[in-house]
């Protein structure tokens, strides 16, 4: 099974991601550190490609994921809904190295399943009356201001799913499904790293999260990190309920 | 005496009615959840992707891929479901969550909001707060009265840049409760031993009493 | 279990739509006659409320599902995207007793998803130089012609799921999921008729497909006519492939 | 001699690239399923919720909740997924879709496409053919090449309802297969003992033989 074979389902991620070049706008799936392509982003490290623009609700986080690719000097501009806690992230922005452009995360959301879903643009009354609106249009539509939004598309995109087939249908575990099925929508090309890889029809048709058709390339990855940012824990029951 | 921050908590946790769907911002209004019954059949909604958030974890049983919006390691109740952002955010802004309680830094009597910049301290991002404020069908703000320099952080209008307009139905400080009035604030309560001169002192707007 | 402890689950659809009155917008899930909630249809035929408005792909077909409302007379206007097949409808819209808003059917899905996600308008490339158009504002995004589109929404959505537990937390079967779930967002209340009830926690978080905040009522039918319009078949393998 | 039904369809499948998303207009176009190997990668989507369909189910598989947009019963392949229909019309608008092979009232050599229906006809609506039509990222129509009466339905401009605009690739007729030019038809295949002047007879546009 590689991509020999006409299949999608590649050896390596460093394989699955040789289209990888200088100034590819790429959207990472995941929350914080949660729910990261981080096979993906270390293989974006080795390759060193640069000038890059990242699409992901934060850019990673306390030196870690994305952030790796920020310390390497890789990214040249960021659009995301959150920078809080990325100290890499604060200094290149500061500095004028990095780009940053924010969105409320709704937006983010909806402006990123609008560029999948073939949507030219939409209506929100999310950020009337504040920074977001500024320099676009305004307007009021059922007795309500909306600001005028435009869809977000990716070269590539890079997704962590707990299951995959090898037609590149996909299943994600709690919450680390967020951004990715958009995602994987919005970019021309789309590498799911895979804890578990299945055979066609071991997912149930109705239990499918994200249809294989938005999925060109699968690779297994059976060992993340899986960094936890805040390890919150109460006593067992018993011991005194939280 | 003013409230404690737990009283503070607590009376926010008294907004909650039976049966709605909360979300609860980052930081104190996290900590309402500690104040539900452990029976209530209100349903947390967290906007990374999660209706029915549960308590924090045992040890047993941290899932490093189930976190709040916090990115607090949470547990999912019997009942939860779970989404990505796209559908998660068409419930906050489709106006099917039903209270959202947020922290603030200022809020206006117009109920303009202010919660998630401070010009010249180092800029984070709005992450879901300006979808909650524009779009929860009830927001109430959990905050401090007055900033640390004394300075109001009730006010006729917001100085800080805006998180949503016309969107604050309640705030709740150390000294009371203030409903938004349009060119006033209502106090609807007040904490123990807190006058209203206290209260009109502190306050950058007219401050009616209920 | 009932309304009157406070939850979801009602002992019969009449209970559950309790709420009907004359000139009310009732979104109906399924396809054809395929996934209707067929108890739901019944229930409302029984009531007699009258000049309701139809939100439905179909409204009904040969007679039967929705159709028995116009038969019934209680429609004024069907908002759909296909009337094919449908006499019933094609007899009252030809004498003028029924108005009929055609809409694309992918336009149709995207405006109902957009009344349930609070968008106040979305621009698609579909309709483009078509009766679709007429009226509608249109403008070029990205060198692509577009048309406006605004959000549906309705009183009432009416859909049948495969399982639903008392939260409102549903699964759909195949091919009748649907409109279903952008239909329940959509609506000010939405009764689920399921074909099984079952306790929170016996679907799994990540199974779910409609989180059940987007539904208000649920009642559990096990008998459904599961009525086929085409049954198309072919014979066993080994006697000769279709 | 102009090609049967059959060898019309079976030209279309031969339009059908390994591993493309195809999806199948309700009528003839849905005949091509027939034609394309059994241990096929293509994946055939049907818009009301299905990709990965199969062929008709047994009389023992029959599931009255899994049928295709023409409402005909069929079956779900390995690897198959069901969704809804803002999802499914999110793969037809957004481009995911490969090949759509449509049936067609009238197509004109600038692309345009007519096919949902006839004024004066019992209106039927145009159900999925507009998503379709304008998204779907190669449009390929199979139709006869004249109508009834002995019209051109390849021509210069479409005098019908328009379906979309500058969607068409490629029409499949009777006598060929006719790529649109701007301003002209491309035959780039005739069926076998089908003339030039035969083609250029029955069709509303100039023909170029290539």
């Amino acid at each position: 099974m590689s991509a020999a074979d006409g299949g999608k389902v590649y050896a390596t991620v460093d394989d699955a991601l040789d289209l990888l070049r200088d100034g590819m706008r790429i959207m990472s799936g995941g929350f914080g550190l949660s729910g990261n392509a981080e096979a993906c982003i270390e293989a974006i490290a080795r390759r060193g490609v640069k000038d890059l623009t990242i699409i992901s609700n934060n850019c990673g986080n306390q030196g870690q994921g994305l952030a790796v690719l920020l310390k390497n000097r890789q990214v040249r501009r960021v659009v995301c809904s959150f920078i809080g806690g990325n100290p890499d992230l604060a200094e290149q922005y500061l500095d004028g190295t990095v780009e940053v452009e924010l969105n409320p995360q709704g937006t983010f959301a909806e402006r990123i399943r609008a560029g999948g879903a073939g949507i030219g643009g939409f209506y929100t009354p999310t950020g009337v009356g504040t920074v977001v609106a500024e320099g676009k249009e305004i307007r009021e539509l059922d007795g309500r201001q909306h600001v005028f939004e435009r869809p977000l598309r990716a070269d590539l995109a890079i997704v962590r799913a707990a299951v995959g087939d090898r037609l590149g249908n996909l299943r994600f575990h709690r919450t680390s499904r967020n951004f990715s099925p958009l995602m994987a929508m919005a970019a021309d090309v789309t590498v799911a790293e895979v804890d578990r890889l299945v055979e066609p029809g071991a997912i149930d048709p109705d239990d499918v999260h994200l249809p294989g058709l938005f999925v060109k390339r699968v690779v297994e990855v059976r060992a993340h990190k899986n960094v936890i940012e805040f390890r919150t824990t109460r006593k067992r029951p018993g011991a005194g309920e939280r | 005496m003013s409230w404690s921050r737990d009283d503070m908590v607590r009376r926010a946790a008294a907004e909650v009615r039976a049966g709605q769907i909360v979300n609860l911002g980052i930081g104190l209004p996290t900590e309402v959840a500690n104040f539900l019954p452990a029976d209530s059949d209100v349903q947390l909604h967290s906007e990374n992707g999660l209706l029915g958030m549960g308590p924090f974890p045992t040890e047993d049983e941290v899932d490093p891929q189930l976190i709040n919006a916090g990115k607090q390691t949470v547990t999912a109740r019997p009942g939860a479901s779970t989404f990505d952002s796209a559908l998660s955010f068409a419930m906050i802004r489709g106006g099917h969550v039903d209270l959202a309680i947020l922290g603030g830094l200022e809020v206006a009597c117009t109920g303009d909001l202010a919660n998630w910049t401070v010009p010249g301290k180092l800029i984070t991002g709005m992450g879901g707060a300006m979808d909650l404020a524009a779009g929860a069908k009830r927001v109430v703000v959990l905050q401090s009265h007055v900033a640390k320099d004394g300075k109001p952080k009730l006010v006729a209008q917001v100085t800080l840049p805006a998180t949503a307009l016309a969107c604050v139905h309640r705030v709740i400080t150390e000294l009371g409760v203030f409903d938004v009035g349009g060119d006033h604030f209502v106090c609807v309560e007040r904490a123990p031993g807190v006058g209203e001169d206290e209260i009109a002192r502190g306050t950058g707007a007219p401050v009616r009493f209920g």
